[in-house]
């Protein structure tokens, strides 16, 4: 589908998703600092149209999988926020009873197959959960996302081949925002575009803007279609930047004024919104209720998080084994 | 009873399991119509159930665990083979990391029910790369089970248990086993994880072994008992759980205990068996423990360098009159 | 005496050890000079010594691990980093299969002289796949030296020697111990490996514990003390080779072992320690053997279940008294 | 250089070695069958002109990094088939004292840098070997052999990722025989030449007909110029063939007769010799008196392992460490 042929509706909703993971990461920044959350965070902020552009093809029984990265993922999908942010900050009410933590949300009822931390490792779970559609043949697709930095990874390689020798219906949604940690993309890598690698395993590969969730969308549309048609997996690179550091200690110096300003410029969620407006989608006081809306539901998930329990110590001792 | 080798008695576990449970699928390299798996276990599967659920896979190991792994938290039931033990130090990433926490990290929400078979042990002279025994790694990761089959009645059973269970399994097989023959009956049945098997009964010293050591043991303790010796062998059969039970038991009846397993000494399967031991029964020990074990060397190729780092029957006799 | 902390302490080894060898040079993820490594430890030494010699790699840890490997058979000392140790099980195949055996297989030809530096251990809220102890994996695998330093003094002596040595060492650092300080004499030194070092004398009961339980250990001795009993901590600071000698003697003068270490229990540092005295001090064992380590599970986010998972100074008081 | 303007000498003597390791192999066959190799064997009869072609270019200080089917690339190199046969024995006088056997013979001395028998293995080392050149300043190259099965490891992508952006001096020499064990190369790929990986790398990759000592010899020799001059890694795929099964116990059934028969026509050794001959380069008394010298040198070889003793059993625990 075009995206000049989406409904008003549709184009409104990718605006509150994409609003909803920028306000929320936002807030979790906020407590971060007041040194609420435990451990390390990995914000999603700048990126949200890639997840948004993306998770808006799926339905709610197709699968994702997801990063350290992946609030936005998680968001996307359509996890509801009060647990996620419950697992944040390592409650009992959290999707993973406070067990995951940031880096390791899920909510399998939604087809969000989960984050892991290890960089890489998710592309031949992906992978393994295309073909589980395969053999029990269903028609849903899975979309993986990962870093530009794990697209060195020898998973990314072994995963991709496999997908596209079975022709299995996996979406692989490279989240290139140019550096992984302090390292730019240069340093690691002799190519400027990752979707070139696509050749190397014989599957269609395209390079989009992914700070315009509509390109995503577009692209990404395309590809679901062919998966659930049979057509094999398709490389999906998206070109975006976080606005903030890698994690919760990082300045991010090692990035140059003019690059952060040139994409702050480029922000995903004003886009949309001066999109929207310019085009006559939508009024102007409608997205101001829809943000109204949408922190309302932020305050809403923190006080349900910070008012819920941690787990009992013992609990550490569940779940090892079914 | 109906004798049928190791190597039948796993396939025969595989096709009853593919007839029951379509779920149930296979994936490693060259397991095929092609080849059937580099010792045969699978031989013949494709034909029975076609390429898609007898799946040959590129020569990646970290993916086909990962893929495993990915239809198994998907509803499906994937039993991987790594076509050598070794080579599953490929795939640690995703059986250590990811397999065995998949369950924990996601608060219970998964469930990852595979089942990654593969050959350990030495003996055949292929050198350093293809004759490791690495059970202690796979123990040492809590998630995972970790079967160790002696004997084709053993090997069925878990193997089916293993594939009916929940839980992810390293199903640790080992290459002189495959020829082996054994009393297998033809009606159903499993064995369940964490109840070891007394393989022979004694009363003067318990030797704990595993996979093709039981085998060594037995015909050492069949050579102690012409001395008037009784050597009680038990046999773990899964180490992940590991039925301390059974072997604190023996150990407290007989006062001596002998560990026998194949891998490396440091670190390994001996010495998580000799430390429970030392844990719980001290006060029953009426000599120190032994282990028996590979020295720790890489397994060389030429022949005599290569039996001579392989745990035998010697080797165990001569612990056993030690600790006496 | 100076006092500076570990991480500096490791820095200063590096940076020593590169001054005066041009063959030394170090590679990994974010080491270089846009980052300093992820806890640092090489900040500043991309500023000194060059972007070649302190060198940002790609996220792929196996081909990190088989570089150095190719580079040190080829007659350089690379020092590589891998940022969290949970991450080695993706080069456990270049680690274990290749670094470690490539000597023996080659019948003595190669030497393979390179350090594998890495972070273990919980207590920051990062979770299951940042948070692991995986040092059994290594002690398990002949041919590699594991050094596991718990103080400053420690740490920089033990890595100059391993960067001089001519083995493959997996060189275990602790993520609390990164700021830690302790006196580091200004001078030229290395430990040799193999050689425990008490931290602590005492009569009554023999603590071994490794990295960070040695603080944790000290502690307890301290308070036991207060108690009127007399606490001797042993260090091993390598697991390999392990200085059994001491911690054998140590046994022989107290009656009494308990053996603490963070990783998780079955099949892990206490294990092989525990046999070890069991094999060859049981009959002056007083007690039985107690070991204090992580419960079988994986670690935690949530930090209140991620302290229930940590041994603490309580639990290794407990197994003191328990034994005593 | 142009293979039209290689001296005669050059010629001849690359027959010479494509002949010694192809009855090299035949014998090595025959006492397999006479139950006197321990172990499992991969010969390399068949792809002689993969190893000759690329080793013919080398000096002897450059590296090379080999596989379980490695003995055509140590023979190549220029190791001493004495010591190779009594490695494959599992003698004493072998290159390894009879530790590593067949899969895994070495010889440091002529940068023959040892065959790793887990596939892929050898690619990151190789790549090592490359930074250690870079960084002790010399101008050796590497080149480092590794099947079509070999590619599709982790190892093949990070590996030459990391050569690629350091311009690292190594030439990535895959010897596409089709089939990794039973397994045909469309089972497990979606391309059909590898080369085509490098772009992925942002590197040049070529194809070859590995059946031509020429063309493997022209293609290498182009990769190697550049890589001393600093100008970065190659990925050559040549197309070769096994004349024989995987491994001792293989009969290859899964090949069909007519392609077998085919490749048979293209024999690297006859090929060679043909052309040799139609060129009036050498005599053909001249080819059959370097037939006898190498079929003499091969008897004095196996003449050499058989009287060669094992080691002492002992010695098992020797070379652990230095
Ligand atoms: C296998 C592995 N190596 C290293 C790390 C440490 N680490 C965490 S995130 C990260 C950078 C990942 O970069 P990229 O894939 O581009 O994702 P981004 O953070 O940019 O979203 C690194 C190196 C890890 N978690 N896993
Ligand atoms: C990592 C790994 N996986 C599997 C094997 C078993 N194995 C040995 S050779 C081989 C096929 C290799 O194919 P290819 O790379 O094409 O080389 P070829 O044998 O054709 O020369 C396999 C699967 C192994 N040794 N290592
Ligand atoms: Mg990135
Ligand atoms: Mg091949």
């Amino acid at each position: 589908m075009h995206t000049a042929d989406l409904p008003k509706e549709k184009l409104v909703e990718m605006y509150r998703l994409m609003l909803k993971i920028r306000l929320f990461e936002e807030k979790v920044f906020e407590l971060y600092a007041q040194n609420l959350v435990p451990g390390t965070i990995h914000l999603y902020t700048g990126q949200e149209a890639v997840a948004v552009g993306v998770c808006s093809t799926l339905r709610k029984d197709d699968y994702i999988t997801s990063t350290h990265r992946g609030h936005g993922h998680c968001i996307a999908k359509g996890a509801d926020i009060k647990r996620v942010m419950a697992e944040i900050l390592g409650k009992k009410t959290g999707y993973c009873k406070g067990k995951g933590g940031s880096m390791h949300i899920a909510d399998f009822s939604i087809g969000m197959l989960g984050a892991t931390a290890v960089v890489g490792a998710g592309i031949p779970i992906a992978v393994g959960a295309g073909l589980s559609v395969r053999l029990r043949k269903t028609d849903q697709v899975v979309a993986c996302f990962f870093g530009d930095g794990a697209s060195n990874q020898g998973t990314f390689h072994e995963s991709i081949n496999m997908a596209a020798v079975w022709r299995l219906p996996v979406i692989f949604v490279c989240e290139n925002n140019l550096y992984a940690m302090g390292t730019r993309q240069s340093v690691v890598m002799a190519i400027e575009n990752i979707s070139d690698r696509a050749a190397a395993y014989g599957i269609p590969g395209v390079t989009v803007d992914g700070n315009d969730v509509l390109a995503v969308y577009e692209a990404t549309f395309a590809a679901v279609e062919r998966a659930r048609k049979g057509g094999g997996p398709t490389l999906i690179e998206c070109k975006t930047y976080r606005h903030r550091g890698h994690s919760r200690v990082d300045p991010a110096k090692y990035r140059p004024k003019e690059e952060v300003a040139a994409w702050l410029a480029r922000d995903p969620v004003k886009r949309l919104k001066e999109k929207l407006l310019q085009s006559n989608v939508v009024a102007e006081n409608m997205l101001e209720q829809i943000e109204k809306m949408v922190s309302a539901e932020i305050e809403e998930a923190l006080k349900y998080a910070l008012e819920s329990p941690y787990p009992a110590p013992e609990e550490a001792l569940e779940d090892v084994y079914v | 009873m109906r004798k049928i080798t190791y190597r039948e008695a796993l396939r025969e576990a595989l096709r009853e399991e593919m007839r029951r449970d379509p779920s149930v699928f296979l994936l490693g390299e060259d397991i095929g119509r092609y080849w059937g798996g580099a010792f045969k276990v699978t031989d013949g599967l494709a034909e029975e159930f076609g390429d898609e659920r007898v799946r040959d896979t590129p020569i990646s190991e970290n993916a086909i665990i990962g893929v495993a792994v990915g239809a198994a938290i998907t509803g499906m039931r994937p039993v991987a083979e790594i076509m050598f033990g070794d080579l599953a130090a490929l795939a640690m990433d995703q059986i250590a990391n990811q397999a065995a926490k998949i369950r924990y990290m996601f608060g219970g929400q998964a469930k990852a029910p595979l089942v990654v078979r593969t050959p350990f042990g030495a003996g055949v002279n292929i050198a350093s790369h293809h004759s490791q025994s690495l059970e202690a790694w796979f123990m040492h990761v809590p998630g995972l089970h970790v079967a160790v089959p002696s004997t084709p009645y053993d090997a069925k059973g878990l193997l089916k248990a293993a594939i009916r269970g929940n839980n992810p399994v390293v199903f640790c097989e080992h290459k002189l086993l495959y020829p082996v023959e054994g009393e297998v009956p033809e009606g159903e049945y499993t064995i369940p994880f964490g109840v070891a098997d007394v393989k022979r009964e004694g009363e003067d010293v318990t030797v704990v072994a595993t996979l093709y050591m039981v085998h060594k043991a037995l015909k050492a303790a069949e050579k102690m008992a012409d001395e008037g010796i009784s050597v009680e062998v038990v046999d773990p059969r899964t180490l992940a759980p590991l039925d301390k039970k059974t072997i604190i038991g023996s150990v407290k009846k007989t006062g001596r205990l002998v560990v026998v397993s194949e891998d490396c000494k440091t670190a390994g399967v001996t010495a998580e068996i000799a430390a429970i031991a030392a844990e719980e029964a001290i006060d029953y020990l009426d000599a120190p423990i032994k282990r028996v074990a590979e020295p720790d060397t890489p397994i060389p190729f030429s022949p005599p360098l290569e039996q001579y780092v392989i745990p035998d029957e010697k080797a165990i006799i001569k612990a056993i009159k030690e600790v006496l």
